[in-house]
């Protein structure tokens, strides 16, 4: 473990930008925080959470996927994929971390998405410690240690020093970036702040929040249980939930004419939209019920189905907080949980 | 870079064929000439024309044809009615192939087989019935009930009755669903026809057709004492990537286009019935 | 604002046909100039103009959009016009609003008899965008063609 | 307040008058309020809710509940009822199968606003009058009760119901008229073109097409919208350019030209926390300035503005002739 002087900071992230573009949640006019590149000036934010999450940096809500040109009969494929930059992410939270991992889970099983793929490769995820949780966390639910979370380095801000810690390879050579500024050091202010921090964690109002109810029962159980019409009644339809979701990844493809050339992109999409699997025939999940329940299930029961148990959710809270009907996952696990 | 499965390749369509008044076949090559890729019976691609849209088709040739793939798809959306007004010599994009197929080298080997399909549910299952004839060793008998809403609607019609026909021990069963002038064959629904036929339940079933044929003819069959295990079928929802990606054609936690489209019914009866 | 004197303007005239396309025929049979670079849409109405018609005009290269129909009281329709003339009150202030050049979106009333003033409207008009310069608030890159 | 809510909604669904009732339910802290259908005197005392954090118009769910069987019992704030008038207009709501009942409203409490004054952990809020006492994971905060309110509050145009409702609970309030109403639409105004286009695409780009502001805007209630439609050409899912971004604004903002009625929950539930009622108060500013004072919702037989005209209209070109910043 290394450590480095808080004052430090700006000479710290002025280093790390002379070798890599750096990202990271800077407050935004109307004061909530939002990922941003930084450039000599820029102030990293002291919120818990950016409004969107991280996922944008390697699932961008937009991605080119290749261009067509069409020349009477023939058509021209262009790959338009490139070798992106070296990039850091710096003050992922311990949640976000995670969902990295979930989304690697969908994007890089076989055939692997290289758009995907590329920008993982490329992006090094430096995390921070979480000191001042809010009342909708809930990562703990899934095992997510907010003190100590994942990612290529870990860091921790404590008593006006910032301290860092390499997990992996990439990490390591993160950590030799500006090595020159950190002195290594040992974890024990690190240790207390962790202790310290628990014990807020512990006392969340949703620390104890129970997914026994979908692990005792089948998936035939909880789809076709009676709760998800009261649940979903006054559901808008809309996607905020999928949109600030950092683990949501479905996405929709389609075709935009230039009027000299066909672009082919990819863009966020969301099982709660009426029109996600419209047919020209039928839709498979017409009412909003179905599309409600299509997402909860997705999250606690066949993410889990397909991935040994792990859950599609990191309990970031997001959805808590910006759902126009207050309306969320908390409240579908704990109408589960009270039979 | 890592290869991208979502990039397609360009196919050349050589061959329209009208079956129907509402179903072309299309005979598709690479730019080289060549097959574009191999495949097993039951497998799908991704067709699509840039700036129309792109959909998942069964890939109708046999794997055992060396030249060429073929699709056969039913005028009724955007994109199908496209497909529909090009000329030979058109490019289109093609990817795949996806999805499992049909276990015409497990499940199937060796044993006797009853196809029932309606209407354009024959598309997929020609792939399965022409691989079967070319490696006709490997199977026991084979019995065919096909129906349409009428004598022109039967895809394929020139083929049954040129080569299905004449293939050994093989039974083939049309029927339409109302009189028709020029018809002297059966008439009447599937359900009833495959009851009527009272097919050896011994065989392995697979079938295909819109869902309310499907329902009843999986009834039937159940009457008749075929059990879930051994009747399969192949299913079509909303793709967008084709791998299991995009979230949007799953039946529970089975993607169509990655775990599929080839279901046994014992399999889907774990699944929620949102197909 | 400095003149850019290679800049030629492309500019989409809603033309409505019962006056105004009749009015730019006239300005053609009577041999009057007016640049090339206006392309002319015939519409039934200058009311069949949806707001999302001149946005895609910008969004595919136009640098100044133009409606024009009969004269208040002259539509063939009766009332059409009229109801062109709230929306695109609306619609022009709008843009104006979140910062679109007011200047690129333009209502001009031409009967099929005022050649003369569909011409002198679009040199006008021309020279109006042209001052502006490149549409660049309301363009979509993906429409540029590369160089 | 609430008491005598659930008091009259008992009465009626035991009387018969109605068969369920559309109002708001509580959640797990104080500010998480869903809209619910509640069928039961039960269901009532255990989760229904009227305080000042009930902010959620519940007029748009009508479309669809005055359909069902039976008669709805709904509760309409002020600003809710213009919302509920302009649907019955526009013959979206079955008038016959809802029972209305008119609560009075103070302004209700955001915690978006509350949240972005650095108030972090809120566990419960209660509020005494006009003094906000936030409980957070990390001790008791105060906050009067004018500083909470959410955008559609703070410029809250009148707390007199239109009159639709069969009976109301509590006084009816008076409409206001301090001009604050248009205070930023007119600083926007004030700017030079390029700031105010500066400003809009700031605001614009951190649009993540959620379609919250559409989906809860009573105003949309097109079966089909036009962005949903692929036959329309401009069926989007995300806006790939800043010109989709803009397009997708200001026709939404258009297509509800005439027919908003201001009641500000666009902006209430934007997850980006973008301005987006700036859009429709122009709109409402500007046909106000040009076609006289208009009011949606507020009167049964008016013709929409957009739906008339007069021959001595204002030409387009008053937007050059007026003036203002280039």
């Amino acid at each position: 473990m290394y450590k480095v002087s808080a004052d430090r900071i700006d000479e710290l992230f002025a280093k790390i930008a002379a070798a890599r573009t750096l990202y990271l949640p800077v407050d935004q006019n109307d004061g909530r925080a939002a990922y941003k590149e930084w450039s000599q000036g820029t102030k990293m934010s002291s919120q818990l959470n950016t409004v969107r999450s991280a996922k944008g940096f390697f699932f961008p809500q937009t991605t080119n996927l290749c261009d067509f040109n069409l020349k009477d009969k023939e058509i021209e494929v262009v790959d338009i994929r490139d070798e992106s930059e070296d990039f850091v992410v710096f003050g992922v939270r311990a949640c976000d971390a995670r969902s990295f991992t979930i989304l690697d889970k969908v994007f890089l099983a076989e055939p692997v998405d290289s758009y995907y793929a590329t920008r993982r490769e490329h992006g090094t995820v430096v995390t921070m410690a979480c000191t001042e949780p809010e009342e909708t966390c809930f990562c703990s639910v899934f095992g997510i240690d907010a003190t100590a979370p994942e990612g290529d380095a870990s860091c921790w801000c404590e008593g006006g020093d910032l301290y860092i810690r390499a997990n992996t390879e990439k990490g390591e050579q993160f950590v030799s970036l500006i090595s020159d500024m950190l002195t290594e050091c040992d974890d024990t202010a690190v240790k207390a702040q962790q202790e310290r921090v628990k014990d807020i964690l512990s006392k969340l109002p949703f620390a104890n929040v129970s997914t026994d109810y979908f692990e005792k029962n089948t998936l035939l159980d909880v789809f076709n249980s009676e709760k998800w019409a009261k649940l979903s009644e006054s559901c808008l339809a809309c996607g905020t939930c999928t949109f600030v979701c950092p683990t949501c990844q479905c996405y929709d493809i389609k075709d935009f004419d230039t009027g000299h050339g066909i672009k082919r992109y990819r863009t966020w999409d969301s099982c709660m939209y009426a029109d996600f699997t419209k047919m020209a025939a039928a839709n498979s999940r017409n009412t909003q019920m179905q599309r409600f329940r299509q997402r909860f299930m997705h999250k606690l029961v066949y993410f889990p189905d397909n991935n040994n148990g792990e859950y599609g959710c990191v309990g970031c809270g997001r959805c808590l907080v910006r759902c126009p009907i207050s309306m969320n996952i908390v409240k579908v696990m704990k109408s589960f949980g009270e039979e | 870079m890592h290869n991208e499965t979502l990039i397609p390749r360009i196919g050349v369509v050589t061959d329209i064929r009208q079956d129907t008044p509402d179903v072309k076949t299309f005979r598709v090559v690479g730019t080289d000439g060549k097959k574009l890729f191999e495949h097993i019976p039951g497998q799908c691609a991704m067709v699509s024309m840039p700036g129309v849209g792109e959909g998942m088709f069964s890939i109708t040739s046999s794997p055992t044809n060396t030249e060429f793939m073929e699709f056969s798809i039913k005028k009724c959306g955007t994109l199908t009615s496209w497909l529909h007004s090009m000329d030979v010599g058109q490019q289109i994009t093609v990817r795949g192939p996806y999805g499992n197929g049909f276990p015409v080298e497990t499940t199937f080997k060796g044993k006797n087989l009853l196809f029932i399909a309606g209407g354009i549910g024959l598309a997929p299952l020609r792939s399965v019935i022409n691989y079967v004839r070319d490696k006709r060793e490997n199977y026991g008998s084979v019995q065919i009930v096909y129906g349409s809403r009428s004598k022109d609607d039967l895809v394929d019609y020139q083929e049954i009755i040129d080569e299905w026909m004449k293939c050994p021990d093989t039974e083939v069963n049309l029927t339409i669903d109302r009189e028709q002038e020029g018809w002297d064959g059966h008439v009447g629904f599937i359900p009833n026809y495959v009851k009527e036929l009272q097919p050896d339940t011994s065989k392995t079933v697979v079938m295909c057709g819109p869902p309310i044929m499907i329902k009843f003819t999986l009834a039937g069959l159940k009457e008749l004492g075929f059990t879930d295990t051994n009747v399969f079928t192949t299913m079509e929802l909303r793709m967008k990537c084709a791998i299991g990606k995009c979230g949007r054609c799953n039946i529970g936690n089975k993607y169509v286009c990655k775990d599929g489209p080839v279901f046994s019914f014992d399999q889907l009866s774990e699944l929620p019935n949102e197909y | 604002m400095s003149v850019n004197t290679e800049f030629k303007p492309l500019i989409v005239a809603f033309c409505c046909n019962w006056c105004s396309y009749a009015g730019a025929d006239l300005a053609g049979t009577n041999r009057l100039q007016y640049p090339a670079d206006v392309k002319i849409i015939r519409v039934p109405c200058s009311c069949r103009v949806n707001p999302m018609f001149v946005l895609r005009a910008f969004q595919r290269g136009a640098d100044g959009v133009i409606l024009c129909g009969c004269h208040p009281g002259d539509c063939h329709y009766t009332s059409g016009n009229y109801f062109t003339r709230r929306r695109m009150a609306l619609l022009f202030s709008m843009l104006d609003y979140m910062g679109i050049e007011k200047e690129r979106t333009r209502v001009e009333w031409v009967s099929a008899a005022e050649g003369a003033k569909f011409a002198k409207t679009m040199n006008e008009f021309v020279e109006t965008v042209t001052k502006l310069g490149e549409n660049r608030r309301l363009e979509d890159l993906r429409c540029k063609k590369q160089s | 307040m609430q008491e005598a809510i659930i008091k009259r909604a008992k009465e009626l669904l035991a009387d018969g008058t109605v068969n369920r009732v559309v109002g708001w339910k509580a959640g797990d802290f104080a500010y998480d309020v869903t809209p619910a259908v509640f069928t039961s005197a039960e269901e009532l005392d255990k989760d229904f809710l009227y305080n000042d954090f009930c902010a959620p118009n519940l007029s748009k769910y009508l479309i669809k509940e005055s359909r069902k069987e039976g008669k709805v019992l709904v509760f309409l704030k002020p600003c809710d009822s213009y919302s509920f008038n302009q649907l019955l207009k526009e013959h979206r709501i079955l008038r016959d199968n809802v029972y209305v009942i008119a609560i009075p409203c103070r302004g209700k409490v955001d915690i978006g606003t509350v949240r972005d004054s650095g108030i972090k952990g809120i566990t419960d809020m209660e509020c005494d009058g006009e003094t906000l006492t936030i409980h957070t994971l990390y001790g008791d905060k105060t906050m009067s009760h004018a500083d909470s309110l959410g955008d559609k509050c703070k410029t809250c145009k009148t707390k007199k119901h239109a009159a639709c409702f069969d009976e109301m609970i509590g006084e009816e309030g008076e409409p206001n008229n301090d001009g604050k109403r248009f205070e930023m639409v007119e600083k926007l105004e004030a700017m030079t073109s390029e700031e105010r286009f500066n400003f809009w695409r700031n605001e614009l780009s951190k649009c993540i097409r959620c379609n919250a502001c559409r989906n809860v805007c009573p105003a949309c209630s097109c079966e089909n919208c036009v962005f949903d439609n692929p036959a329309s050409g401009i069926q989007q899912r995300a806006a790939v350019t800043s010109f989709e971004e803009n397009m997708f604004h200001l026709i939404r903002a258009f297509h509800v030209a005439g027919r908003c009625t201001d009641c500000g929950e666009c902006t209430r539930v934007c997850p980006q926390n973008i301005p987006l009622h700036l859009l429709n108060r122009k709109y409402i500013k500007d046909i106000n300035e040009f076609y006289g004072e208009y009011q949606a919702g507020e009167n049964f037989d008016e013709r929409a503005p957009l739906n008339a005209y007069t021959f001595t209209d204002c030409e387009p070109d008053v937007v050059y002739k007026r003036g203002g910043n280039a």
